[in-house]
């Protein structure tokens, strides 16, 4: 096949929007954190997409979408170094489009990521111990499931389980990573007692419109082509992360009284979480219910942090791991072969979720949930255990009261005042 | 001479000002404040947690005034500062031993 | 004809372009209400997305682009729940495109024009007298009037009148029920005696920048394909916006002695407002006219409302009825049709602006504005008349003096200080 | 060559994103002024949005693009009020777009130029002195070296050297202009006294998140069309920034011991900078040594101007003068004509680097460099001395003192306090 | 009547809201203020340029109190607040000579 | 003891800080606060309304300090904060009873 243009700047433009949906995020978390380190949480952000970009280049993905090295756990050395990326050449899994995009597309994937994990553990956390754990996971982590999940020969994909655009790759394996993370680290100081309130909701809803503009780069570019599949993917992605807002606040307004901004913010990420993994193989209808069970799901699990007691400060947990969980097995309910013909790779079995017959499918996507939660739990665990020990993860006392951006940073976020 | 320090609720702070003028008040100041007292604070909910707000957002005003015009400006402040609802907020007088004007260096009454 | 990639990334693009606006006009709003109040207006916004992408899916869509029911007034319920629309299947309006791109781009202008309204109603108005008055809206008012302009069998096109991209449907629709709706609501305590100064212009400003690149895809995306016309179109709206601001900025400077940023802001979305209508059917000298005229005419108008006593609270009145007012005739004055052949339909009537000789053509936009005008005002009138007596419009006073965030919400929006 | 509806797409996209970066561009410098002068600077980049558009319809894209009219130094005026480019017609530079996407993508960069000048004057420049300066400025300069090294006719580029998309045009311009225009002006009170601190980091971060974002259009959407070269340019321009911000905060954190969000975001910015003019000439190994060393020399340079005095306020001169000259020279070092054979005009030079043996090009890029360098800084500098001696550069002490917000816009940024 | 004025750190402002209470106070005055002392200031780091910066965030309270009430008050306060570290702050003790509830007109103590 | 407190030009905090530290004082407190005084307030545009802001934005200065220094302090406040121009602000001086340094509970003048 040839490379067209079209498909090709559907492509390119879905890169730079997931790529702005780094700054987004941060922002987004940024407005839920104390003023005093919500510089900190911006500069974790905005780090994690220098190094995880200087390790994609050398090898991440090359580990990821190289040729499958060994029993569909990990890519080869092939692309090392980008080699043989640059050109009009196409990648075969993406036969429409330079390879060069195909990367950069899925760069924006990999950086985007461990930011998830930024927000479990806002406030405490050493800048250092973060850089090292992020350049490590990525490595050893991102990478790995990545290839299982997204590139045609990883084991996860052979199982026959499908992953569109990232529940297993990147909310379960963030969400997951992160809890881990977080047992490691203890809470802050405070919590459970302290509300910890955001101090800029105006920012997190800034965050929350770049997340859904740039979801749709995440989605609907993942059909890796302009056509009606990215359409369908688009479209769903849509309705979840709406009705999932709806779903959130209605919830709350019953529970509490009260509608919230920070709930409706909260309930549309969820939505577009649990729609990840099943935007391009469902319809409408199959959107709506996805995003009503996001929604209220996610708000009730937000609450266990408080009664399990780790500190997932601003709820990667109970947003990306339930929901990206959520979304990995209503994947396997409401699949539709019909809507993704050329999802089936291999003629073998149909990606037919429960309610259409597939019970095959849905113990595929079972097994595939289990597979990165343990693999990801253990292993960022097993980081952050090492570089506890070695170099220690956490702040002082001391730095966290006087707040991370002045202790860590030596800058503050605000001069409001005309003087000094 | 005296400084009057007044809590009140931020939106009366126009109603105060303009009746401090009537009065002949030349010059106060103001600040943002939060206060803690009778009146309960109000709940906000964070991520399904509520939360007891015990501080409510309130003004400071702060008047210096010669001793003949105290009664009339702490008058002028409860009148226009009164909603009659809880949380209306306090005055206090407190004692000056000096004022200066910084431009002029005029100090004690006519500093004023 | 085929699908083509190339158009079809436009229109996807070009639908995420003007989802982005959603949360741009919230910022642009939210900047300029009292801080107090300022996620009340992000909350509005966000949940008009959620309320009307659900009646878009279950009826919107069909009753705007369903096939013709009766007499151009409303569209059957042929896609009732979106049936028929995943696929790589057109329709024959957008004939290079997916159905379902097309569904979701024009469901992101039903989103936008009820969100338009809530600049109006800012501070005071119920929480849930919104979300009803906004669900019925959508449903009886938003989606027949696009029916009528933007559907090939609607009677406003059927007459020869045009709308290239919302001067009627979004604009003067909207700025009309804003006003009907602030009628009934009555003005904030303090109207017209205190400032009600914005909290925080930056944030306006930010709302700005992202509604005038948003307004890119609502405008050029109109074209529904990538070609010269989307051309015309984009550097039409360009300019337009940057003359209308030169304009507003210059009228005040003059009145005032000064030149502001608000009035930069409001100036340029004053001339994307007039030029919606125009984008695609006149040439940049046309322009320019319109973004001089739209920026001094806007200026002028916002005052009004001091003089006339009604409270549109951040001037939806004075700049989207105003400027789509505007706009639309000056479409009558203006259009040429060889800019945009395509846009003639029928082949009867020519789409040529007065000073072109066409006469008719002015007379057609003049019936059609005034149509708009008394069909949205009336039922808007009527919507909030019945609320007002069923639910009540309006917060209480005491609501409204410790601001609708705390009030409806439980939140506030900043908390800077680092204590509680 | 036809029309291609992906490549028009691809351009229509690119010319919204370069348009996102002057409101970026704004509130990264917004963030960085006191919060009395950040709505002037918001301002000022705002009005030149306005300022530049009705000068490039006017004559400016005439100059820049028209025939050249005189030894490859300035355009003809064919295209004056931009005549004959509505429609389905395409240029001879950009054979695949409509002319009318070709003119606006280049009015985009046309008007980010002297908007990135005014960072180097906050806080204390006349509004009435920028609009002044800003006009005449883009008409004489920025038309003018537009012309040569954008233009197939532009003497820059028949001499062999090249500027993918604006490291000498854009970048070296602008700096070079921003240092004649503050050593006119003088520094701002307090200068090298007191630090002047950034009021709002996360606006500053919000704003680099835009300009990384909108970036992938300056650089990506160069390559006129959306093929394995946009792809190239797109990935090279992503690793330049990762790496830059690297480099730069490394630096800070050898030099102060501590990372810094304002040192990534400058960094990012530096790195962007410096890719500009070899994006689409270079690879991703080339991409990461560019982006290192623009990371670590604008670091250096930015402390300069304490030393030599003279007050580049937010760092255009450290950013973009010498980022511009360090990728101008880099691009003379490491460009590989076989990542752009297209590159080449006339088949008579190659574009090949130094390492590769070029040094033929090498050199026409040191002169390019010194005539851009030379012939923008006289100009600029002219134009400073001439309105400062008619109408005044510098706003009042008191003004100053005050903020320029309040004193000339008669307006403030914030009003937080829930009083007036 | 009294007003005492504490400037304590910020994240002590709890402890001492709560041992304000336990002491029987029923309300309370806060604000955000920047100080100076012998505590350190910080470096803050811009552009590579380093800046001694001498205020540092506290946070002022101010407590209107019966006569008989200052010890206790004073006692309250110190101990919340103390970390026993530099920049633990000061309290004041000002003499008050009238106090009003707004609300209600009354005086003296019964304003309290 | 007493505490002078001040209503300074935001822009002279700098230079009252310099001369407060040259005179020997080892503390002091500051906040924002807005001004109404003599000054004419400015002009905002808003929507092409014009309204009068009466309220200016100026520093408010707290420094505790033993009696023996209040005459050294004030006449530092005055001569550093002075523009000449109006609105320079005023300078009040309240006697304080007692003043007790958190971190050890030392009171009086062993307190500053
Ligand atoms: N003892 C006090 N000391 C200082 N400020 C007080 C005191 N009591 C009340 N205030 C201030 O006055 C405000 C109103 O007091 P509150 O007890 O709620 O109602 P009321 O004034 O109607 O009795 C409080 O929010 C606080 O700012
Ligand atoms: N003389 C003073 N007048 C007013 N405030 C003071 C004075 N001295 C100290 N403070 C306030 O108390 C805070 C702590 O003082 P500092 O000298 O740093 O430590 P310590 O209280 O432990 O001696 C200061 O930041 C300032 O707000
Ligand atoms: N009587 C007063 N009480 C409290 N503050 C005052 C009083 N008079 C003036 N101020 C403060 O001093 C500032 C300057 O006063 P103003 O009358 O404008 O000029 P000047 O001090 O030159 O006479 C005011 O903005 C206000 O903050």
């Amino acid at each position: 096949m040839d490379i067209s243009a079209g498909d090709t700047t559907w492509v390119i433009v879905s890169t730079a929007l997931v790529l702005f949906m780094t700054p987004g995020l941060a922002l987004f978390y940024g407005g839920m954190v104390r003023s005093k380190s919500v510089l900190n949480m911006l500069m974790m952000n905005f780090f994690t997409i220098s190094i995880v970009t200087i390790i994609w280049v050398a090898v991440g993905f090359s580990f990821a979408f190289g040729k499958d090295a060994a029993g569909g756990f990990i890519g080869n050395l092939d692309f090392a170094g980008l080699k043989n990326i640059v050109g009009d050449k196409a990648l075969p899994n993406a036969a429409t489009i330079p390879a060069s995009v195909f990367v950069a597309f899925q760069l924006m994937f990999a950086i985007i990521t461990p930011a998830l994990i930024t927000g479990a553990i806002a406030e405490r956390m050493k800048f250092t111990a973060w850089v090292v754990f992020c350049a490590l996971w990525s490595l050893i982590v991102y990478n790995l499931v990545a290839h299982w999940a997204f590139a045609p020969d990883g084991w996860i994909v052979k199982s026959g389980a499908r992953d569109f655009a990232g529940g297993l790759v990147v909310h379960i394996n963030a969400g997951v990573a992160a809890l881990a993370l977080v047992l490691v680290l203890g809470p802050r100081k405070g919590f459970g007692r302290e509300p910890f309130r955001p101090h800029s909701l105006p920012l997190t809803l800034l965050g929350t419109g770049i997340l859904w503009f740039g979801w749709f780069g995440f989605n609907a570019g993942s059909a890796l082509a302009a056509n009606g599949l990215a359409g369908t993917a688009f479209i769903t992605t849509h309705i979840a992360a709406s009705l999932a807002a709806l779903g959130w606040t209605a919830a709350e307004w019953m529970k509490t009284g009260k509608p919230t901004t920070l709930g409706a913010a909260s309930g549309a990420v969820a939505g577009l979480v649990a729609i990840t993994p099943c935007a391009g193989f469902v319809g409408p209808m199959a959107a709506i219910v996805i995003g009503l069970v996001a929604g209220v799901l996610c708000f009730l699990a937000v609450s266990l942090k408080f009664k399990l007691g780790y500190d997932d400060s601003l709820d990667v947990v109970g947003v990306h791991l339930v929901g990206g969980i959520a979304g990995s097995l209503m994947l396997g309910i409401f699949a539709q072969n019909s809507i993704n013909p050329a999802g089936l790779l291999d003629g073998e079995k149909q990606i037919e979720g429960l309610i259409y017959g597939g019970a095959e499918f849905f113990k595929d996507q079972f097994i595939a949930v289990l597979a990165v939660l343990a693999f990801s739990f253990a292993v960022s665990f097993l980081l952050a255990k090492v570089i506890d020990a070695v170099i220690g993860l956490r702040a002082t006392e001391e730095q966290e009261h006087s707040g991370l951006d002045i202790s860590l940073h030596e800058e503050r976020a605000y001069a409001l005042s005309e003087v000094a | 001479m005296k400084m009057i320090v007044a809590f009140i609720k931020p939106f009366k702070l126009e109603d105060v000002k303009d009746s401090l003028k009537s009065v002949g008040v030349t010059g106060l100041t103001v600040s943002d404040i939060r206060g803690f007292g009778r009146q309960a604070g109000h709940t906000e909910v964070y991520r399904g947690a509520e939360y007891e707000v015990d501080f409510l957002p309130k003004t400071r005003i702060d008047v210096l005034v010669d001793d003949a015009m105290v009664g009339l400006v702490v008058g002028a402040i409860e009148k226009s500062a009164r909603t009659g609802s809880i949380g209306d907020g306090k005055i206090a007088v407190l004692p000056v031993e000096d004022i200066v004007r910084i431009r002029t260096g005029e100090r004690g009454k006519d500093a004023l």
